[in-house]
């Protein structure tokens, strides 16, 4: 029993965070939000080049093979620093997806190798979400009717893009035709496939509202540190720390939640739906109440375009109900914690 | 105790609810922060003003209508109730009206009342300053008074002034004892926006629409008959409009009952969606109960103004109410709204979610603007509970 | 539209909050939670000979006729002074109750007048009750059997005690057996009764929480204006001023509920369901944040016996579920609410 | 990370729930808050000792089991999982238990701690002073060396002492250096209560019972031998037990769990009735949701301290998180029995519900004890976040 992070893993989210450091900085992604695509290819290249977009990509396919698990600390710095890009979409939701397909399936392969590689965009539908982020930029799309699994070339289909209140969110009405040509599952395979989908594309976001709770917790920090009214930096009334200090602990006990959920979808456990729905709405709770903080701990400078804040309280807003809003999930945990003989009480946090 | 409305009172409420039926505009005004939406509004204010009912509860004289506070309250029901535009001269008709009619000369009265009330004024506000937000007394603004006494010397900065780049007076205090320091030495002013050496620049607020301005001042001339109340009483003069801003007038019951209305319809439309979280129906329920608690207390407050109380620190109370209010109801309705939620109006799949959105936004400033709802709750513990400083 | 109190009623809830400023002091509270009975029959006396027996009953059977809207102030008196006594649920719910019978009802004006002159003390049962308060002190029961209403003398039932937190609170379980001699009311007219029964011991016990929610905010200002801590007052810490604040702000928003809810009561409007549970709502709310930051704030002191505030808190609790719990009220404002045709939004506090 | 438990730690969970099986008190002991109570609980406790299952994380020697930590979380688990009785000698096993094992000499480990492990000494913790309540600093009780350097002489007076008027022993800090001030020169000692000039009076608790004692000294000879580390280091000494006390140890996520399921099942048992109010079943998931956060909390900071890591100021969080979500658990449950609720013990209608006002009345303390909320939140600004004092 030991649920901590490998040194090696540690290491690896360290490496990443100092590269998108320097790659994502806030005015990098204002300059992108004032683009009509929204996306910068050169960001995309040097998140390639990096090898991010390989990292689920499993070791034969050319990619480094890395679990969920280790992807709950990926997401937390892609949310952390807002990229604004898709990466997680092509990179672990669709990769997991694929990666679940049969071995023999013809395109598998070389889709892979070809998002290992980071020369494809690729979007992924599902239908919790109304709209299929990025269907816009994407190369491919993997689109469900019904429990049938589809993966259609972006010539294919028509997008009708609606805009987000996060500019970074770029999402689109996908109208399209189903044929053989385009089927890659279905039935009771169909229907894993999305539900697997649907599991790892919370956790996604899960993580990166994590990683955005941080970040705006951080901002708030150093903002009321520096900020001075009636003679002192703002952040020594107790009214502001208090503030502050329930974020931080909202954040600290989101995290092991995150973790957990992670592992019961690498380990395919059969709870993991209700794991992956508490770490949504732990996540998603911490996320919210550090824009709710950190906002007015910012006071009116909060409420600016101005001030870095509102690009990651804006993304906190909408990734927040984007793979299942808190009702799908809150009633997830309701129906296995009221299921006839669930498991409850001490003990059970781990064994099933 | 009596709750029932009299003849007059029903009859002005009637006559309200008519003419709105037979003038709002069939089409949503464009936002008034725009310059657009900005005139669209304050065309719709003259067609109000002619209409006589722009500021109900001014002296008809001052382009008022003369209505007592329970009028005020319908004309609000009725005017929001109604889905009326928002009014885009507030600053000036709540918070400076009321400070002229206590604090004016005849002369200024005159001068300027009639004009907000019809919206030929349009007023900005300049309280905070870079380094005085919260701290109101830490303003270093000067306004100094020439040798001759004729007008004063304006330099300085004020911030968050909102819709100033359309506005064109701006009132606020300045310091005039260029000696003192904190709450003395103020003057209350009013500074016209077109005057030389007046600088405005936009700041764009989160939703990206331009609406608040920092305005710099160098060396603008401004005639001593627009200073508001005594040289350097201004600290006093404002104290009193910070009272109205934060009580009663600023935010009448109706336009949060509205909200309340709206978020019923929207859970009702969206129960089966809505009911998997049950937080939703409750938050929903304490829509009503919380916006049926303001109206009363409103009630209760001006039936007790009409016996001679004056509103103390309680108007701290009714900001901390509504603003906390408001911001959960829009939560609510993000909520129910799920992933709509997030799409702004020019989205196909966004139907009419996205006014919500619009009004989640603005319900984040709720608890900052017109001091913060630490202040608020600080100035609870010390005036109305005498905790110590 | 006036929507304050008369002068009279004014002047009349100051003088009842002098005496009972004398007569319920906390150390005769303590004294009376000793005695086997919880009752002193010298306070029920004093109370009678104030005249506060005889508030509701109608002029002509010796009382002063008060309604609703005066009783939304002696009942904020009852709860700040935590009257070791039931005297509303003869005074106010029983009086009214029997208020409302026909005018021929032979026992009506006979009990009425006794009432007024205190020489009874009448329990008052109901559905949403599971025990009766003061069914052993009492000389005369109501008590429900389905619809009917029958008025049972204590030597014709048998009860066993129920002790609560509350030592103020004597509560029974009623064995009795309903007969043609007792019964009062019966079908339409008796589920009428109830009705108006249930919304009077709500409203009663919705004043009371208020009074108490007031006392525990006025024991905890005194306490941490004089409690040095740190080298100052505790009341001079910032988070212990928001937390006294946020009560002051429920008690102020509770009040105009309460008065509302009795004007719906005492001109028997359509709408009062909605509106009594609206007020038992607030008042219950505001009490109960009463008492958890009164506790808070007054730290291991709050959760001594010593220290007076555990008896206004303990009342607070067992009053929040007394005369219909917050499901029972909430339903009901649910119900209102979401009713097809409800009058929503401005305009609609007032006239229906 | 590796989530299976080896198989050494499953032997020793099923070994906990087979003794548990085979031991547990047939009927719930009565309140250790009661002198009868007390001692039902020191003779459970020296049975848990005879089968090594007291204190499972203490070297053997010591009268512990020498076992790591997951198997204490796994001890916890099966232990409150199987309604086990509440641990009567926590203040010592938990809060001086991992000071004498970290400052302690070899002599006084050998003398206290398997008496303790035993419960052969029940301990009274000495924080609190009348005076100095969140302001642990502001002690003034002496304990003064004697010229000898034989003994301490203390004077003063402690309060809040849970169950001293039952207990043997009491540790806590003393002012040694009677000039001194604030968090310098204080001692930590152990007394025995039984010696002479030691006087208790209980404190009378929310619910009656005499959970709490003062403690006055009067010229109370101590040996130099019970004073636990170094002259004048009281407060270093002190502040890791206040550590382990807001932490891990203390509040063990399998209690929480515990009273989780509890209150699902109560739910689940009165679910008509809950759903009216749906705050109610929000308030249930959230117990849910909590209560795992919490043991995954646990789980992750003792895999962490494994690798090296120490606990620092995310004790705070703990507290605040364990303190609010028991609060909120037991008003949930008060909120589905609804009238029930108010009753006691023996009240016939109360059926199984006075357990839950127990809990309620016990939880109304967690946010006060073992430094208050607002201390917390204090120490997680300063010391996390690194805002200014």
């Amino acid at each position: 029993m030991d649920f901590t992070f490998t040194d090696d893993q540690l290491t690896f989210r360290e490496a990443v965070s100092r590269f998108l450091m320097v790659e994502a900085v806030p005015e990098m992604l204002r300059e992108i939000w004032e683009t009509d695509s929204g996306r910068s290819p050169e960001l995309r290249k040097s998140l390639a080049e990096q090898g991010l977009t390989a990292l689920s990509v499993p070791e034969d396919c050319g990619g480094l093979g890395m679990d969920d698990v280790a992807w709950a600390l990926m997401t937390q710095e892609l949310g952390y620093y807002a990229i604004p890009d898709s990466l997680a979409d092509a990179a672990y939701v669709a990769t997991g997806l694929l990666n679940a397909l049969p071995a023999g399936t013809a395109e598998r392969e070389a889709w892979l190798g070809r998002i290992a590689e980071g020369s494809i965009r690729i979007a992924v539908d599902h239908p919790v979400n109304p709209l299929v982020a990025d269907a816009n930029p994407a190369d491919l799309l993997l689109l469900a009717n019904g429990d049938e699994v589809h993966a259609v070339p972006r010539s294919a289909v028509k997008v009708d893009s609606n805009a987000s209140i996060d500019l970074s969110r770029r999402l689109g009405s996908v109208s399209w035709t189903p044929s053989a040509a385009t089927l890659l599952a279905e039935g009771e395979a169909g229907r894993a496939l999305w539900a697997q989908t649907l599991n790892r594309g919370a956790l996604s976001v899960a993580g990166q509202l994590l990683g955005l709770a941080q970040r705006m917790l951080d901002l708030s920090v150093d903002y009321v540190a520096q900020r001075k009214q009636f003679g002192k930096p703002i952040g020594s009334f107790q009214a502001v720390k208090h503030h502050l200090a329930d974020v931080a602990t909202q954040i600290e006990f989101a995290k092991p939640v995150l973790y957990r959920a992670a592992y019961a979808l690498a380990h395919q456990e059969a709870g993991v739906d209700a794991r992956v729905s508490h770490a949504k709405l732990a996540c998603g709770e911490a996320a919210w109440l550090a824009a709710r903080k950190g906002i007015q701990v910012h006071g009116a400078m909060g409420y600016t375009w101005e001030v870095d804040l509102q690009m990651f309280m804006k993304r906190a807003w909408a990734l927040d109900a984007s793979w299942g809003d808190r009702g799908l999930h809150k009633s997830r945990v309701a129906d296995a914690m009221l299921a006839d003989g669930a498991a409850l009480g001490p003990g059970h946090t781990f064994e099933e | 105790m009596d709750l029932a409305y009299t003849p007059r009172q029903k009859a002005f409420r009637e006559e309200v609810r008519a003419w709105l039926a037979a003038n709002l505009p069939a089409e949503p005004l464009l936002s008034y922060d725009t310059r657009e939406g900005f005139e669209q509004h304050r065309a719709w204010e003259r067609k109000l003003f002619d209409a006589r009912l722009s500021m109900v509860i001014w002296p008809e004289a001052l382009g008022g209508r003369g209505c007592d506070l329970i009028e005020w309250l319908s004309f609000e029901e009725e005017y929001y109730g109604a889905g009326a535009p928002m009014r885009v001269n507030q600053n000036g008709q709540l918070l400076l009206g009321p400070t002229l009619i206590e604090f004016g000369t005849e002369e200024q009265k005159a001068r300027f009342l009639p004009r907000m009330a019809a919206s030929e004024d349009m007023w900005a506000q300049g309280w905070s300053e870079p380094n005085a937000g919260s701290d109101m007394a830490a303003i270093t603004s000067k306004a100094i008074l020439s040798a001759d006494g004729s007008h004063y010397v304006i330099n300085g900065q004020k911030t968050w002034s909102t819709r100033a780049i359309f506005a064109d007076w701006l009132f606020g205090l300045f310091r005039s004892d260029p000696g003192s320091s904190r709450h003395h030495g103020l003057s209350y002013m009013a500074v016209p926006l077109d005057a030389a050496g007046v600088t405005i620049r936009p700041i764009q607020a989160l939703n990206g629409k331009q609406a608040f301005a920092e305005v710099f001042f160098d060396d603008v001339k401004v005639p001593v008959e627009n200073r508001i109340g005594d040289e350097g009483q201004g600290w006093h003069v404002a104290m009193a409009t910070a009272g109205f801003e934060r009580g009663l007038l600023l935010r009448s019951p109706a336009r949060f009952q509205y909200t309340a209305r709206k978020l019923i319809e929207l859970y009702k439309a969206n129960r089966a969606i809505a009911d998997r979280d049950p937080s939703i129906r409750d938050a929903v329920i304490e829509a009503w109960t919380g916006t049926e608690a303001y109206a009363l207390s409103a009630y209760h407050t001006v039936g007790r103004l009409a016996k001679g109380a004056r509103i103390g620190a309680e108007a701290s109370t009714n900001k901390i109410f509504w603003s906390e209010l408001d911001l959960k109801m829009h939560e609510t309705a993000m909520r129910i709204l799920g992933a709509r939620g997030e799409l702004t109006a020019d989205a196909p799949a966004a139907v009419d979610a996205a006014r919500w959105l619009d009004g989640f936004l603005f319900a984040q400033a709720g608890p900052i603007y017109a001091g913060t709802n630490e202040i608020q709750r600080n100035i609870i513990a010390e005036r109305m509970l005498g905790l110590p400083k």
